[in-house]
């Protein structure tokens, strides 16, 4: 059995396997509630809760934010560390260490960085504003409009991630060192975990809040859910330039 | 079988698991591992997704003046569009992980055939041992 | 069994005991007188031998043993007696050392060995099923207990007497005696034929008359298939022994058949044959020894083994063919000598015994093998006074006094008791109304 | 004398035994005085505990609610706790010599005396559970005697000791657990399943049972599971005669004692299919075993197949399930163990003077070895079971005992047992002829260099020679003391 | 009102907390912080056993003000508080133990890293104690995923990085798996909550409606989660990821990371699906059939090793399939005898594993057998830790084996059948492959050279001991294991009565 029977075995059992799953998958879905109908199973008392009382009670007329960042928080919560774990993750993988000499770092610098192009700078000099703009708006209206942290922070590091590319390294690196992202993601995410661990034992232990549902429609109207999307926002954002900067050049400065 | 062009999404969902299953283990290539990795979680949010819609409603975003008599009916399901949220940005992190890996692996090795790299360990540990 | 000495008490059931009764005091005799006498004979005989001390050693050590057999009062002193009477006489058998002799001898050990086992399935029953072990005329079996199991104590009791039969020669259990005694020194053979044999008659009688009883085994078919087998083993010892050109080995194959003239004297169970197997036992050790001594002397002269060598030797050596003339007359039994009046009663018990087919097969099958014993007894003395013309006679001389002197007093053993029976005859009735 | 003192006669030899290689005795003198001291500090304690407080009891710890590791001195244990406290000092002195010429003597003088303690361990439990972790324990304790001297053919015999014995450990294991999950009682003191037993878990029961005997029973060589003993017979002397004919076997027939009388008793076993199978297989191990040390030509090996035959006579009488047949199989567990030990001995001997381990190879030996082979002769005598030696008496014991449950298998076992008589006469006999009558054309040219062994061994080997004697002769104490085990076996006797 | 029900959620978000706060402090500090984090941890859970053994009923804990269908909830018992505090203790003697390989494997910087990973490992395997949500269940084992690949990863050499590549696509399918039965799980009834889910499922069971959804999720929720803890068929990841991690992420990765997911297994079987309808469903004679599978071919694997790290790992795939072998039996018992070998599997080898790093260093380092003769006796606390570990995993009672061993037998004899003849004959084969295996470690960890020059050994072991700066937490680790693993074996008693009342009120 050498080595391209066992490989072409291997094939023909994976596909075999494959084919028996989608099979016994359809057959199934056949079974499933069928969708859109209004009488299914899944549209009981939990989402009329949400939609009915969620924006009564947390002031976020977006049910779906109010869930995220209200009822179902600790997820959510769950979901930020996920992040967090995974950007350290990559700092293990790909992070160079001070030791690293400074030639490995040029060379690891691989991709051809585009100093000073002029078509570059000038388009990004309006587009990068804009992108700046739309997503802090994507992520203040979080409890109003479709949006919220999680999509403001990827447009936010979209945003970033052109600059860079725009202006090169060492001017992105003049404000966005190591330092600053290790101090805001960190402070980002104990805000986050420190407001939602306070929440949770009060609800738990039936003590009053501060939170107050406010004025509905305002921007400042839905208690914690702002400062909370923000922080969510922050935390994508960093992430994703951090990751990004991980694999280009594996550290923040020099 | 009247509602068989109803429940597409479910039957795609399902089919998309079923590829993204089949080139995970058959990919050599790494990234193509990841990206079929990739399938397999975006059609479970498209099945997520898809339990979300109730027909003829609109998305759960009430306007300030209904606070007070919100009718739930008009409004789909909130949970799912939720799940997805949280899904994708589970998904989003695993493969910037699993992509770390493959740089680190490509550095390392200089392929990206896991049984290459498989290969080249074994070697490794045979030469370890004499 | 009278003034019964405890040597040991191992448990309450098992102790060693010894005791003398009159079938005990005959063989006790019996077998002193032989020993003396081939002792005397071994004198002599031992200067053609190595190793004398350590043959002397066993000789006098089995003699103890057969002693202490013929005095023991219980199962287990006597199965004690039997087993170290084999393992002491053994080194006599292997004592020039050839591998046929150790060969012989081992073979000698495991038939033993293996009857000795059989005789103790028979004591672990009597244990079980008896009320006690001694020996007490009549038989010790407890009618309550082997109520509903006749037949496995049947069978024990069959088993049992075969296993010590095969010390006598009996049939299923014979093959070792052919083999062992030619190989055996003179003396040695002479003595196992003679009286280690009858070792195995005696623990055979006490087994049927002071252990099972004959009460249990008269008419069953443990008698039927015993007396057969004694008849069977008659009847080959004295067919293979007519064949047979080696001189000791024929008299092995004669002692095979003669003793089995007195087991089925033993196994008839009246009186009458009783009396004639003891007779028989006393003739057939005297003429036996004598047969042997005489062959002994023979071998030791002139290194002459098979008959066949042994034409004209008679002028060279006339006492001791003479002698063996004697003997051949005696134990084919005609009239005025020893053998006679044995076979008349062992004839006559038979007889008068009520067994269907067999109290007129059992004489045919006595007179058919007396003329086989006529057929290879009497053609050693013709040929050896009276040898064919033409013939190379054979060199050799007589022997030293030593030597000669047992055979004579045999010889006159054989001729007195043959004409002056009675005295003998009426110790061994009352021996044998004890017994019955 | 309270609990304790159990305790300690059991702990004494075990951390004896762990401390010496840590003591790291360099001369062999002061090894020597040291462990002659523990052993026989040991077996005196265990003899006076035996003799003076029956029945003291000590609950050492409640492992869980239904099970706790206990121990308690009575007679039954007693009697295997005597065997093995006369017979260890008496193979330590045996060991001192034999040992002289080996590499790493602390380490086996360390095993070899934690073993003397965990068979008393097994000797005193009080339940069933105690007995398994001292049973488990023996195997660790033992398997590094086996592979001693690093060769690879001792590797591959520790390797099958360790898989026979774990395998047969953990099914007895689960035969014990199945008994206490449904109501029986792992307690020595209770006797028999009592209530637990129904119609309808009779099955189960007699499942339990067959787990649990052949679990047991690898450790007594029964026939299919006796693979371990014939090689075990690699280990040096000391280590094969005294564990493997005495200790280690002799615990694995302990504890099917222990199963058919204390937690199952006679009733429920008497006439039961499950004691059929089991007397059958005992009766046919007794005829395999001896069958196969008469075709055996390796010394040891012949002795280590007797061995396995002699332990299903102990066994075929314990499975009878009366109370002559107990009495039968601890008479033959005593003899058996003085007569195999002074022949393994002897064995042993033979290879220490002169390298000779095949039987063909020992023509003429008695005059080299007087002294050994004179005890050699005793001990094959009473084995053969020529009347006045105790070989005779047990054998006896077993025989009548079977006779008297008068059942079919019975008397198989009964044919099996007279059978075997004469196969153990062929093999041990002809070693004794061969020894003693090397026959004419033997001029001694093989025993030159063959001298008598010195006073460690043959001081045992007469001692023993001389138990084997008296014990034959003047049984009558020691089977008063046996019969003393029916009293706690059979309450209603 | 008692601090007790907050007793769990306080316990992850400190964890979460110190995680997060570890990122800014420097080396030192955050193995400090991580410490007393871990300490803190385990205190929390001790304090919410003993309140459950003195009587504290079972309590569900809302996040938030609303709880049941609408938030997040916790549900602690006796059982959960029993396996958090396993968790907990075990990896800080984990850390303890293998600090002094942290050093050796992990670059400087990179050690507050490792500690993040370690924290968050250990909340999210609390998390999934203490759930009651399986959408929650979901995000955290992606943490416990990416956790615990990161702490196999930052060792760094060719070895771990193949291996956790591998190790990740695995469990990502598994966890794929898991995802779709969650969604197919709510699509069918409309709740996250496990208690909800029970309620409408038996509903949907009783009525006969989608029976064929049903079947299929309950199937790939199994597959899912025995693929993550390493079944057998799955398990070809973790022989490589458990053998080249340091020290002390091998002894978290094979004593928790894997049994943190069949704890959840087991909750989804007897709380979201509920006793009755798992009963008849056939998953539980495939979890059967393959734990057994597991138990010989793992023991197999490990006989023919010569990699002293490799052999442990395969023994690893042998006892979870011992855990499976419990659970396939289905009946309370069985699980109960699962979850003691979580337990005693968890301590136990976490010590073989710690130790195998002590006695690596005692032989310059490496893994294979050949190097490590008389290794055991340089390293004294890795050869009693090793003497302890065989003893305890052939089963001699006051060892912590004894009770699994015990408690499996119990389980297997009352259940009857071909499943009880089958695990009996599994138990037996298993406990001879592990006797031969661990009974060959020890001896040749002992065997080396008779001590010629006394006084030399002592200097060799002076030096070793100088040379790898063995300090204090190791030995301290390994002798609290040792006392660990005494202490189940001795107070089992307690042990089954938390187990056995915990599934009592499991549904």
């Amino acid at each position: 059995m050498n080595k391209e029977r066992r490989d072409r075995l291997y094939a023909i059992l994976c596909t075999l396997l494959t084919i028996v799953f989608i099979g016994v998958m359809l057959f199934m879905a056949t079974d499933l509630p069928h969708l859109g109908l209004a009488t299914n199973p899944d549209i009981n008392e939990v989402p009329e809760f949400y939609v009915e009382e969620g924006p009564v009670e947390t002031g976020a007329l977006n049910a779906v934010t109010a869930m995220i960042l209200h009822y179902r928080a600790f997820d959510t919560l769950g979901e930020s560390c996920v992040l967090f774990v995974a950007a350290v993750s990559v700092f293990i993988l790909l992070r160079i260490d001070g030791t690293a000499s400074n030639d490995t770092i040029v060379a690891i610098d691989r991709r051809y960085e585009p100093v000073n192009d002029p078509i570059l700078s000038k388009t990004f000099l309006i587009l990068v504003p804009a992108v700046f703009m739309f997503g802090i708006y994507i992520t203040m209206n979080g409890h109003l409009s479709p949006g919220g942290g999680f999509s403001g922070g990827a447009i936010l590091a979209a945003g970033l991630l052109l600059y860079l590319n725009a202006y090169g390294l060492a001017n992105t690196e003049r404000f966005m060192t190591s330092k600053l992202y290790r101090r805001v993601t960190a402070l980002a995410l104990c805000f986050y975990a420190a407001a939602k661990g306070y929440t949770f034992y009060m609800g738990a232990n039936g003590l009053e809040t501060f939170e107050e549902a406010g004025i509905p429609g305002r921007i400042l109207s839905a208690g914690l859910i702002l400062p909370l999307n923000i922080c969510v926002a922050i935390v994508v954002s960093m992430t994703i330039y951090s990751m990004y900067i991980m694999i280009r050049k594996g550290g923040f400065n020099k | 079988m009247t509602y068989f062009f109803a429940d597409l999404p479910e039957y795609a969902a399902m089919i998309l698991f079923g590829v993204g299953l089949s080139i995970l283990m058959l990919a050599k290539n790494l990234v193509k591992k990841i990206i079929g990795l990739n399938i397999m979680d975006t059609s479970v949010f498209l099945f997520l997704a898809a339990k979300g819609y109730v027909e003829n409603t609109v998305a759960p975003i009430v306007t300030a003046e209904e606070l007070g008599h919100i009718d739930p009916s008009l409004y789909s399901n909130p949970v799912p569009a939720g799940l997805v949220l949280t899904g994708i940005v589970v998904s989003v992190s695993v493969t910037a992980v699993l992509l770390s890996l493959v740089v680190r692996l490509n550095e390392e090795f200089h392929t990206l055939d896991i049984d290459e790299i498989i290969h080249i360990l074994r070697k490794r540990d045979r030469e370890d041992l004499k | 069994m009278t003034n019964v000495f405890t040597l040991l008490r191992i448990t309450d059931r098992l102790s060693l005991q010894f005791g003398s009764d009159a079938v005990g005091r005959f063989f006790l005799c019996l077998v002193t007188i032989m020993w003396v006498l081939v002792g005397i004979y071994a004198q002599k005989y031992k200067e053609h031998q190595k190793h004398n001390a350590r043959f002397f050693t066993f000789y006098i050590l089995t003699w103890v043993m057969l002693a202490a057999l013929t005095m023991a009062a219980n199962y287990l002193t006597m199965y004690l007696c039997f087993e170290f009477m084999t393992l002491l006489s053994m080194p006599l058998v292997l004592h020039n050392g050839t591998p046929e002799s150790i060969a012989a001898a081992k073979k000698y050990l495991f038939y033993s060995i293996f009857g000795a086992t059989l005789g103790l399935l028979g004591m672990f029953f009597t244990n079980a099923y008896g009320t006690t072990l001694a020996f007490t005329a009549g038989g010790v079996m407890d009618p309550a207990k082997i109520a509903g199991k006749e037949n496995v104590i049947l069978w024990v009791a069959f088993l049992s007497v075969v296993g010590f039969g095969a010390k006598a020669g009996m049939f299923p259990l014979h093959a070792w005696l052919p083999t062992a005694h030619p190989v055996a020194p003179a003396p040695a053979s002479a003595v196992l034929s003679g009286c280690i044999t009858k070792a195995g008659v005696l623990c055979i009688t006490r087994l049927i008359y002071q252990i099972y009883g004959t009460s249990l085994l008269r008419g069953t078919w443990v008698q039927t298939a015993l007396i057969i087998l004694a008849l069977i083993t008659v009847f080959m010892g004295s067919m293979m022994a007519y064949g047979e050109d080696l001189m000791k080995k024929r008299f092995a194959f004669s002692t095979v058949s003669q003793v089995s003239y007195v087991l089925l004297g033993v196994f008839t169970m009246n009186e009458a044959a009783l009396l004639g197997a003891l007779l028989h036992a006393a003739y057939h050790s005297i003429i036996k020894d004598g047969l042997f001594l005489c062959a002994g002397t023979v071998i030791f002269w002139t290194h002459k083994e098979y008959v066949s060598q042994m034409k004209g030797l008679g002028r060279r050596m006339p006492v001791t063919f003479g002698c063996l003339a004697i003997f051949s007359l005696g134990l084919v039994g005609i009239p005025p000598f020893a053998g006679f009046l044995s076979k008349w009663y062992l004839a006559s018990g038979s007889l008068s015994e009520g067994l269907p087919v067999l109290n007129w097969l059992a004489p045919a099958v006595l007179l058919l093998s007396a003329l086989l014993t006529a057929g290879y007894l009497f053609p050693i003395c013709i040929h050896g006074f009276f040898p064919a013309e033409g013939e190379p006679e054979a060199e050799g001389k007589e022997g030293s006094g030593l030597m000669l002197g047992p055979i004579l007093i045999l010889a006159a053993a054989t001729v007195l008791l043959g004409i002056f029976a009675s005295p003998l005859k009426d110790a061994l009735q009352a021996a044998a109304q004890s017994l019955l | 004398m309270n609990g304790i003192s159990i305790l300690i006669v059991i702990m004494l030899p075990i951390v004896g035994g762990v401390l010496l290689p840590l003591l790291d005795f360099d001369a062999r003198r002061a090894r020597e005085y040291y462990v002659l001291a523990i052993v026989i500090a040991t077996s005196v304690f265990a003899l006076s505990l035996i003799s003076g407080s029956e029945g003291t009891e000590l609950i050492l710890y409640h492992l869980t609610s239904t099970i706790d590791i206990a121990f308690r001195i009575d007679r039954f244990g007693g009697i295997f706790a005597l065997l093995v406290s006369i017979l260890w000092p008496l193979s330590t002195l045996y060991a001192f010599e034999y040992m002289r010429h080996y590499h790493k003597r602390n380490r086996f003088f360390g095993f070899f005396t934690m073993s003397f303690g965990i068979t008393l361990g097994v000797a005193f439990s009080a339940n069933l559970i105690t007995m398994y972790l001292f049973y488990e324990l023996l195997t660790l304790s033992t398997l590094p005697l086996i592979t001693h001297d690093g060769s690879r053919e001792a590797k591959v015999a520790g390797v099958k000791y360790l898989v026979y014995s774990i395998a047969g450990a953990t099914a007895a294991f689960i035969g014990m657990i199945a008994v206490l999950t449904h109501g029986g009682s792992l307690e020595f003191n209770v006797i028999g399943l009592g209530s637990a037993v129904t119609e309808a878990n009779r099955a189960f029961f007699d499942g339990a049972f067959l787990f649990m005997f052949f679990g047991f029973g690898v450790k007594a060589a029964l026939f299919p599971l006796h693979g371990w003993l014939p090689t075990a017979g690699v280990a040096p002397t000391p280590v094969t005669a005294l564990l493997h004919a005495v200790a280690v076997v002799k615990s694995g027939v302990f504890a099917v004692g222990r199963v058919v009388y204390y937690t199952y008793d006679a009733d429920y076993l008497a006439g039961s299919i499950v004691q059929k199978l089991a007397l059958w297989f005992a009766a046919f191990t007794i005829v395999y075993g001896t069958v196969m040390a008469w075709k055996e030509l390796h010394f040891k090996k012949r002795l280590a197949y007797s061995t396995v035959s002699n332990l299903s006579y102990i066994l075929f009488a314990f499975l009878l399930a009366t109370p002559s047949g107990l009495t039968a199989g601890l008479l033959h567990m005593m003899f058996h163990g003085l007569m195999k030990i002074a022949l393994f001995f002897v064995a042993g001997a033979v290879m220490h003077q002169s390298g000779r381990t095949y039987v063909t190879e020992l023509r003429g030996f008695a005059k080299a070895m007087p002294v050994s082979f004179g005890v050699f002769t005793v001990a094959s005598l009473a084995l053969v079971g020529v009347p006045p030696l105790c070989g005779f008496l047990s054998k006896y014991a077993i025989a009548s005992a079977a006779v008297e449950e008068g059942s079919r298998s019975a008397y198989a076992g009964l044919a099996a047992l007279l059978i075997s008589a004469v196969f153990t006469a062929l093999y041990l006999l002809t070693i004794v002829v061969r020894a003693y009558f090397p026959g004419e054309n033997y001029d001694g040219h093989n025993l030159k260099d063959v001298t008598e062994a010195n006073a460690y061994m043959t001081v045992p080997l007469v001692t023993l020679a001389v138990l084997i004697v008296v014990l034959g002769c003047f049984p009558g104490a020691l089977t008063e003391f046996i019969s003393g085990a029916l009293s706690t076996a059979f309450p209603g006797l | 009102m008692s601090l007790i029900p907050n007793i769990p959620a306080f316990s992850i978000i400190l964890l979460m907390l110190c995680g997060i706060v570890c990122l800014v402090l420097p080396a030192r500090w955050a193995r400090h912080l991580a410490d007393c984090a871990i300490a803190l941890a385990c205190a929390m859970s001790a304090v919410l056993l003993v309140a459950f053994m003195r009587g504290q009923e079972v309590f569900t804990y809302s996040m938030g003000e609303i709880g049941a269908p609408f938030g997040n909830e916790l549900r602690a018992g006796p059982l959960e508080a029993a396996v958090a505090t396993l968790f907990s203790v075990v990896t800080l003697l984990s850390i303890l133990g293998g600090r002094a390989h942290l050093r050796a494997d992990i670059g400087k910087k990179k050690v507050n890293l490792y500690y993040i990973s370690v924290l968050f490992l250990l909340c999210s395997m609390l998390a999934l104690v203490y759930t009651n949500d399986l959408f929650t269940a979901y995000v955290f084992v992606e943490i416990n995923t990416i956790t615990a690949c990161g702490i196999v990863m930052s060792k760094e050499d060719g070895y771990t990085l193949a291996a956790s590549m591998r190790y990740f696509i695995m469990s990502l399918i598994g966890s794929g798996l898991f995802l779709i039965a969650v969604s197919i799980l709510y699509a069918l009834t409309g709740h996250l909550l496990m208690s909800n889910i029970q309620e409408e499922l038996a509903a949907l069971y009783a009525q006969g409606q989608y029976r064929a959804p049903l079947q299929v999720a309950i199937a790939l929720m199994g597959v899912g989660l025995s693929l993550k803890s390493a079944l057998w068929p799955f398990s070809s990841w973790l022989p490589d990821a458990h053998s080249s991690a340091s020290a002390s992420s091998s002894a978290m990765l094979s004593g928790l990371v894997l049994k943190s997911f069949i704890f959840l297994l087991v909750k989804v079987f007897y709380r979201v699906v509920g006793v009755d309808i798992i009963r008849s469903h056939a998953i539980l004679d495939l979890l059967l059939v393959f734990g057994i599978l597991g138990m010989i071919m793992g023991s197999v694997n490990a006989l023919f090793e010569r990699d002293l790290k490799r052999m442990l790992a395969y023994s690893s795939i042998g006892q979870i399939g011992y855990i499976f072998c419990g659970i396939g039996l289905g009946t309370i018992a069985g699980v109960a005898a699962g979850i003691v070998q979580v337990a005693v599997h968890a301590c136990t080898k976490a010590m073989l594993f710690c130790a195998a790093g002590g006695l690596m260093d005692a032989s310059g380092g490496s893994k294979k057998f050949k190097d490590l003769e008389g290794a055991g006796r340089r390293d004294t606390y890795a050869g009693v830790a090793f003497i302890v570990g065989t003893l305890s995993m052939i089963g001699i009672p006051f060892f912590g084996g004894f009770i699994t061993k015990l408690s499996l037998v119990t389980a297997s004899v009352e259940v009857g059948g071909w499943r009880s003849t089958l695990a009996i004959l599994a138990i037996i084969v298993s406990t001879i492959l592990t006797a031969i295996y661990y009974i060959n470690v020890t001896a040749i960890i002992f065997r080396g050279e008779e001590k010629t020059p006394t006084r030399a050994s002592e200097k060799l072991r002076e030096e070793w001991k100088k040379q790898m700066r063995l300090d204090t937490e190791y030995e301290f680790a390994i002798v609290l294991f040792i006392i660990l693993n005494l202490a189940i074996g001795l107070q089992s008693d307690r042990l089954m009565d938390v187990i056995r009342a915990g599934l009592a009120v499991f549904g």
